[in-house]
């Protein structure tokens, strides 16, 4: 086979071509459940390997086969992990979206395709270089078999794009070898495979392209994980002994990673026993149920799940606040509201988390970054919600969750010990220690409770989700409830103490301009302060929020600028909300930057929204 | 309206079971329900029953929903822990209590609204899945605590204080817990006290999901001509197919009943239960069978009591989970946490 | 028997007795399950029939019988409806609550109570006048049924009381009359326990007290009805046709109320076939499902819930706003938060009402000040839920729903037409009309919908929680995804147009200090000013919101005032938190009166907590 | 990702029904499930059903809850009314729809994880009040749509692809629905059209709760050795308890079957049910005697098949209630409102 059969030659571009090394962004346009995944990741961690660093995340759509899904890899020398607008080089597999994919290409990009059917001019474009490859026909001419045809198509395509800019074979090759490990006839048949498409590029094809990647060494120690795994391994560091769970997008691969770590970390060596209990509940009820259930006994104990879940165990919530019962769930929020875009990203749980349930409640959040800080506040969690007797939310996106991303590496610190808060024990009751349930001994508003069983005579209380005294006697006095809600507030403030603080990041030089952020905004914003930086000349003070509530730093932040942008990603800027009640700060200095399309917000957009409103000129608002 | 500690007179000629507590240490609060509900005699049920098995009560979790029949576990084991939780969940919370200490005996108390109703998702699937507990529905056809809306369980043609019908089709909870795989499934009468304590003694005893359903009828709500959950109908329509007796393993059975009248059933645990039948061939081992005598009796009217199906060798969820013996709420550090090296390990593969 | 076998004699009081005409607070103290209340009730009732206007208050546990129950009556010829504090007469028939009950009553009141069983002198207080009467043992020797004891014993005591405070016994004996009319013998009993009752009184005791009452011309035209029933019987003229429910107290008694309306009103007179449907569903998640069900295919439908019910109801809550359902959900709001106290009254769900659910959402309420707004809502909720095709919620209380009140006679217009929203017709599809569900073609964000059925081929259309485009057709696509929010944020400016308007009332002077409120707050607001005037000589503006989102006119008053009190029975100022989401106004300017503690909200803690505020002389703060 | 409305071509020689609608005009957007999923083969099924019954499309409405098998009805029907709810709630909502009008026809599709594991109790409560409905529940005992786990009707002992067993209990949505007095239960297999599109005509024909059991192969995750749900294991265990034709009110029945082994049921709205058994001895209508056959049929492993129960006089919710003919939703405001006079009167009683 030669370059003459196919069916539409190279095409070059009417505008120059990009030139850029070690950093672009390609994207590959596959259809869901044709394999393509491990083949695209193969792609990602070889330029890992490499030394470069890159971001992939996977846009897929909400059912199992035959959709289109999409692998978008930004490869940034500079570390710039957020989303980028426009795609340089488009590896376009899927015929049902090649309009918008080809649209998606930035003047002067690339786009890489199969042209062994014939594709008439008008479905190109000018100012693109276009670089055709028969790769089914390829692929089908050198193999028989249906399921090697799909398999090995993925691997040939890796292999001339690795000719193409250039990704150094040897490390494809190891990869293939570790993956495969002790399997070396199907390592063999990858590398043959692999070599076949590099060979056939290097002969027919442009290689290279104006995009290229050099070997560097700005990966540095850092790892490679989804955050939802990472969490799951905080929760295990933490202590979880039970995880009840319903399966729901993007959710369920932290419970399942639970399992897997809890088989490989947690069986007791000798009896080969589970020193963990992993229940798949028959729906979100029932999971929080179990949840609380364990916390009350004493187990750390947890759930994941996505926004309608949390609807659905709003009631619970309330008893956990109002009962002040240990409970930590994993939100891990898609694009809302009801199923919405369920395989979408957003920041749209943040109203409901902080005041889920009927009543006067609130609760605490922890807001992960990426896959360390979740693993982080996944162990933080377990002992935030011992210490503070209540729901715990540790909230991530399916952004953070569902994406592999470079991150520091995980630490532990073995001298830590886990903080399984204000548990009277046996002794301390035998001592006649006293033991009121709902009582304030230590002004912290945290009162003591005993695990069920402790002692034959002493600690024994009862708990109920109706009003009751300091002892946990049921009583419908109304002085009883409203100091026990009093006490709920105190131990609120007593939560601002115990939160992991905001992060502040100031500008060079003085600014009155501030932008709060959070969560997986977290990786654009360097970059778009770099881009608003260049474009107005403005330079603003950063302060990324980490849990709610708020302490001390966030009001002061607040207080020492004019204008703060408050950048989410979510229509109504749920967040703001949040620091205005809490803050009782002034609605007009917050500036909303809102992106809520369900694709990740990029640095190009918050600095389109931000330089709008700092140098308003007729650009696009913010909010559209 | 603060709960009324009951008095805790000392009474030193009262007896004392073999870990030395009197039925006193058994007891809660003075009940708040109304004179001569039923409820309030499955509680002295209960109360006995641990009293004659001689559990340390402390030992024992008491957890309930929301409803009359739900409030009860104030009323009885003062020296538990207990928990009151959301309508129509108790059995979610207490799967994932179970699950933090197997040590404890778990006893959830429910009524009808709160687990034919509300709650019937929640215990089909505790069912299910073999919690190792002791489930009793308080079950008087109605909703108590709101006032004497019909719930799940009352009858087709039932008629209200009003004289409504119901009309939807009834919920025979005995029925679903057998296809649903519970382990031990009993139906009693709150009026028949003497059946129902041994009946609740072998579930306490039992490893595995125990579900006994209790009539126990509203006086306020549900107890006039038209009910057939009434004290009078239930009297009138019960049939017991069997009588028991619960044998602690520290007592020799000595086998002198008739053959074919009495069985002797041994559960995993050692304990022993002593069945005097009343209904010819019911062999209470044999759950098609029972499923099939229940359904053929209902359909002519009859309430079959008794302890209706057992499989005494029944495995538990910890049992299909493989968890460890130790209860988590007793980990160490050590025992739960990786450690440092672990996770070194972990990173150098992630890259 | 005389009165020497009072165990207890006559008491003067220490200090002057009180001396009050038409003006006064008696309260009963009873145990529930004992027949107090229609005897309770049979007093209230005489005495507006004496044209005096009255408020009386149930205060009862959340058990059915044994525990203390309390019937509280505000006579007030000034027209004052909110709840006051301390007692004038106390009716203690209840030992439990003795001591609890002495108390509450104010120097110079009078306590009347059953002195069959002598009490010690330590158990009464020498500031009052004591009045007793060997009620049991009197009963006792005239009856020798037990139940008919226990049911005339309440007809004597308010026999008693008729001579006491000056009943006018016609008025008493024409309302048995009217309860047990057609039974005679029954009538001719309990007039004789009257009697009884009032002639040992006026042989014994000290008749008259202080406290009289004289025929007065305040009631007016106004009728006596409970909140719950008001609305239900404006869900009935409203169109509603399908009620699906889960008891919950305390709204049961709505949905009972429809039941005995709907029997009434409802059904086809030819074949008493029932044009209604009510569904006592297995639990909240059910009702609310059958509600949205029921709506979307056209009919009008209701669920009346309380709190815990709101919080299971929230994922079905969000379908509705996402998928535009119509869907009305009265709240009769008791004390939060989980199961909190049952039986007690709080404004304490607005915060879940309007936002309830995951993602970005925002819900329509209506705030009923008393059973005849009640009455409106209830109707204008069904046409409000069918033009803007969401769930609207009718927010009452405990306070408003389970008490009775007098209130201005209900009305309709005839000519009123029910206002189905935008429902195209199979004409108008046969015609051609383009048909987009999601299409706004009218500029006020509103699509039309179809009813299932109406076209055999023209107008179908699949309703989904998931994202999709203008003509209902699923999508992923972020555009079309983002269109659709934004047309529902355009839909909540249309329903800002439509809401109730806020009702101002300006004090007679210019004045920069308001106060909002809402609700069942509303009685005792001027009463409250009367009182800040007397105390401080400061008067307010004063605005009682009607519905959220607020309009202009809400707005407006913030923007003209510089301080703002706003009045909740809230812990943590819910209602002040929207006003500051949803106008963006100062936080600073609003400030909190917050009363929680399960009774209804007094003047007098209103006025103590503005007048703290206003004149900051050391008085106890609001919140407190 | 825009669906696609499959292309309707003109096919002049398609033949036409009663009604004059082609089989397209039951079709709906072509289907995006995996190649070789049962559920479309059941909808296919409802397609032919409804094409061959002549029911006006327009006429049905069709509602599901979330998951694979709730995606459906956008491949079927696609001139009706469709309502993809929440995950298991199909069956309030449908409740709600049937009061509003009870003149359409009203179909629920769902899913094993989306009626056994989250809607059980939705499930059951529609069952047991009488909705008039065809309820189908596409049965592949796992989850598809969130990648494979078990679902509530996944047998114990079962494997998943990666080898791990099932410990719970397995539900049985036909025994739980004759139960809860469902008056017409079937189940199929989604490999069967030839069994399974007269079932359906049935039940659409049913008045009153049908509800049908269709196993239908997961092949992304549920095909493989080991599982019970598989195309392979369900062929192998399919005992067809009779076959059935669904003959409509204009055909005329001439009884030419050999007594005994074949049974005409006449349901409520005039269609016939003509049954040829493949089980001796098996009464259609005993409700009692066919849980029993159920049941020990179960316990020999055997997946029992066909029409399994039906009550021929069923009532149907509305019935229950007495509702008058005309729908809710077409009410006009003078049957609605009782007007001013009356809340006149009202007001004079209320003082
Ligand atoms: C979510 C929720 N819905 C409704 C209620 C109101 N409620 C309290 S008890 C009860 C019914 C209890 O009936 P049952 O379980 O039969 O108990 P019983 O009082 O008859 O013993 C209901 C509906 C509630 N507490 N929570
Ligand atoms: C409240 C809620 N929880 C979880 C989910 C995620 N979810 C979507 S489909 C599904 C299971 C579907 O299983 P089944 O009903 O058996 O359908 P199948 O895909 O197997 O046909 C789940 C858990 C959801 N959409 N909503
Ligand atoms: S209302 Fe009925 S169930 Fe409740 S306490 Fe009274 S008798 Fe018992
Ligand atoms: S995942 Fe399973 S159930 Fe879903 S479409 Fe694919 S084969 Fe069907
Ligand atoms: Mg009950
Ligand atoms: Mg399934």
């Amino acid at each position: 086979m030669s370059p003459q059969d196919a069916a539409q030659p190279l095409m070059g571009s009417t505008v120059p071509p990009i030139q850029a090394v070690n950093d672009f962004v390609v994207k590959f346009a596959n259809v869901n459940g044709s394999g393509s995944a491990s083949a695209n990741q193969l792609f990602a961690k070889a330029i890992l390997r490499m030394g470069i660093p890159v971001t992939p995340r996977n846009i897929f759509p909400s059912n199992i086969q035959g959709l289109p899904t999409w692998y978008e890899m930004r490869i940034s020398d500079k570390g710039h992990m957020g989303a980028r607008e426009g795609v340089d080089l488009m590896v376009a597999m899927n015929p049902q979206t090649w309009d918008e994919d080809v649209k998606s290409i930035r003047p002067g990009g690339y786009l890489f395709y199969d042209n062994t059917k014939p594709l008439p001019a008008s479905k190109f474009r000018a100012d693109i270089t276009v670089v055709g490859m028969p790769l089914t026909s390829f692929t089908n001419a050198a193999y028989a078999v249906p399921r090697e045809r799909q398999l090995f198509k993925n691997i040939i395509y890796v292999g001339a794009l690795s000719a193409l800019i250039n990704i150094d074979p040897k490390v494809i090759e190891d990869l293939l070898a570790e993956q495969f490990r002790g399997r070396d006839k199907l390592i063999a048949a990858n590398h043959k495979a692999l070599h076949m498409g590099r060979d056939y590029a290097l002969a027919h094809l442009p290689c290279p392209l104006g995009l290229q990647l050099a070997a560097s060494d700005k990966v540095g120690d850092r790892i490679f994980i989804d955050g939802n795994a990472a969490a799951a391994l905080g929760a295990l560091y933490g202590g979880a002994t039970v995880c009840a769970w319903y399966p729901i997008t993007p959710s369920s691969s932290l419970a399942e990673a639970f399992t897997r770590y809890c088989e490989r970390y947690r069986k007791d060596k000798e009896t080969g026993k589970k020193r963990y209990a992993i229940v798949q509940a028959e729906d979100e009820l029932a999971s929080i149920g179990m949840v609380i259930g364990a916390g009350w006994n004493g187990a750390r104990a947890f759930t994941a799940t996505s926004g309608p879940g949390i609807s659905l165990m709003s009631e619970f919530i309330g008893l956990s606040y109002f009962a002040e019962i240990p409970a930590v769930i994993f939100d891990v929020q898609r694009s809302g509201p009801s199923t919405g875009m369920p395989t979408r990203t957003q920041q749209s749980d943040i109203k409901i988390c902080a005041y889920a349930s009927h009543g006067d409640t609130k609760h605490p959040l922890l807001l992960p970054e990426d896959p360390n800080e979740c693993f982080q506040f996944g162990a933080l969690s377990m002992d935030l919600a011992d210490r503070l007797q209540t729901t715990v939310f540790v909230v991530l996106d399916l952004e953070i969750g569902m994406n592999e991303r470079l991150t520091a590496p995980l630490q532990w610190d073995d001298s830590r010990k886990l903080d399984r808060g204000k548990v009277m024990t046996s002794d301390e009751l035998q001592a006649g220690k006293v033991f009121g349930r709902y009582l304030d001994v230590d002004g912290d508003a945290i009162p003591y409770r005993t695990y069920p069983g402790t002692h034959p005579t002493k600690g024994g209380y009862f708990t109920r989700g109706t009003s009751r005294d300091e002892f946990a006697r049921y009583t419908e006095a109304g002085d009883a409830y409203q100091r026990n809600m009093e006490r709920l507030l105190k131990k609120w403030d007593t939560a601002k103490t115990l939160m992991p603080k905001a992060v502040r990041t100031d500008a060079a030089a003085p600014t009155k301009l501030g932008v709060i952020y959070y969560g997986s905004t977290s990786p654009a914003i360097p970059e778009a302060l770099e881009l608003i930086a260049e474009q107005t000349g403005a330079s603003l003070n950063q302060l990324r929020l980490r849990a709610f509530p708020f302490g001390p730093e966030v009001e002061e932040f607040v207080d020492a600028h004019d204008t703060i942008f408050v950048v989410e990603q979510n229509r109504d800027a749920q967040m703001r909300m949040l620091l205005i009640n809490e803050l009782e700060c002034n609605p007009k200095k917050l500036v909303r930057v809102l992106h809520y399309n369900g694709a990740p917000i990029t640095a190009e957009f918050i600095a389109r929204g931000i330089a709008a409103h700092i140098n308003p000129t007729p650009v696009r608002e913010a909010a559209e | 309206m603060t709960y009324l500690p009951k008095p805790k007179l000392a009474h030193p000629e009262l007896q004392k079971n073999d870990l030395g507590y009197t039925r006193r240490d058994y007891e809660g609060s003075i009940s708040t329900l109304c004179a001569g509900c039923g409820h309030d005699s499955i509680s002295a049920a209960i109360i006995r029953a641990c009293y004659e098995l001689s559990l340390p009560p402390h030992r024992i979790a008491k957890l309930s929903g929301i409803g009359c029949s739900s409030k009860t576990p104030t009323y009885f084991l003062g020296n538990s822990h207990g928990f009151n939780s959301v309508h129509g969940r108790m059995p979610s919370v207490l799967t994932g209590a179970n699950l933090a200490n197997r040590e404890l005996i778990y006893l959830g108390v429910s009524g009808d609204g709160d687990s034919a109703s509300i709650g019937f998702g929640q215990f089909s699937h505790s069912i299910r899945r073999g919690v190792n507990m002791t489930y009793i529905v308080e079950n008087n056809g109605v909703y108590g605590l709101t006032k004497g809306q019909f719930s799940a369980t009352a009858d087709r043609g039932a008629k209200n204080k009003r004289g409504v019908e119901n009309m939807d089709e009834a919920i025979d909870m005995v029925g679903i817990a057998i296809q649903l795989g519970a382990t031990y499934v009993a139906r009693s009468f709150s009026g028949d006290k003497n059946q129902l304590v041994p009946l609740i003694k072998g579930a306490l005893q039992h490893n595995g999901a125990a579900f006994i359903d209790t009539i126990s009828p509203c006086v306020m709500f549900n107890n006039h001509e038209g009910s057939t959950k009434s004290y009078d109908y239930v009297r009138e329509h019960n049939e017991a197919v069997n009588f028991m007796d619960v044998v602690t393993g520290r007592e020799e059975i000595t086998v002198d009943y008739e053959p074919g009248t009495t069985e002797i059933v041994r559960q995993h645990n050692g304990g022993l239960l002593k069945l005097r039948k009343l209904a010819n061939d019911y062999d209470v081992t044999d759950r098609v069978a029972a499923m099939n005598f229940l359904e053929t009796r209902k359909a002519r009217g009859e309430i079959v009591t008794g302890l209706l199906y057992v499989d005494p060798d029944a495995e538990d969820l910890h049992g299909y989970l493989e968890t460890a013996e130790k209860p988590f709420n007793a980990l160490t550090d050590e025992e739960l946490v990786p450690g440092a090296a672990a996770l070194a390990k972990l990173n150098a593969s992630l890259r």
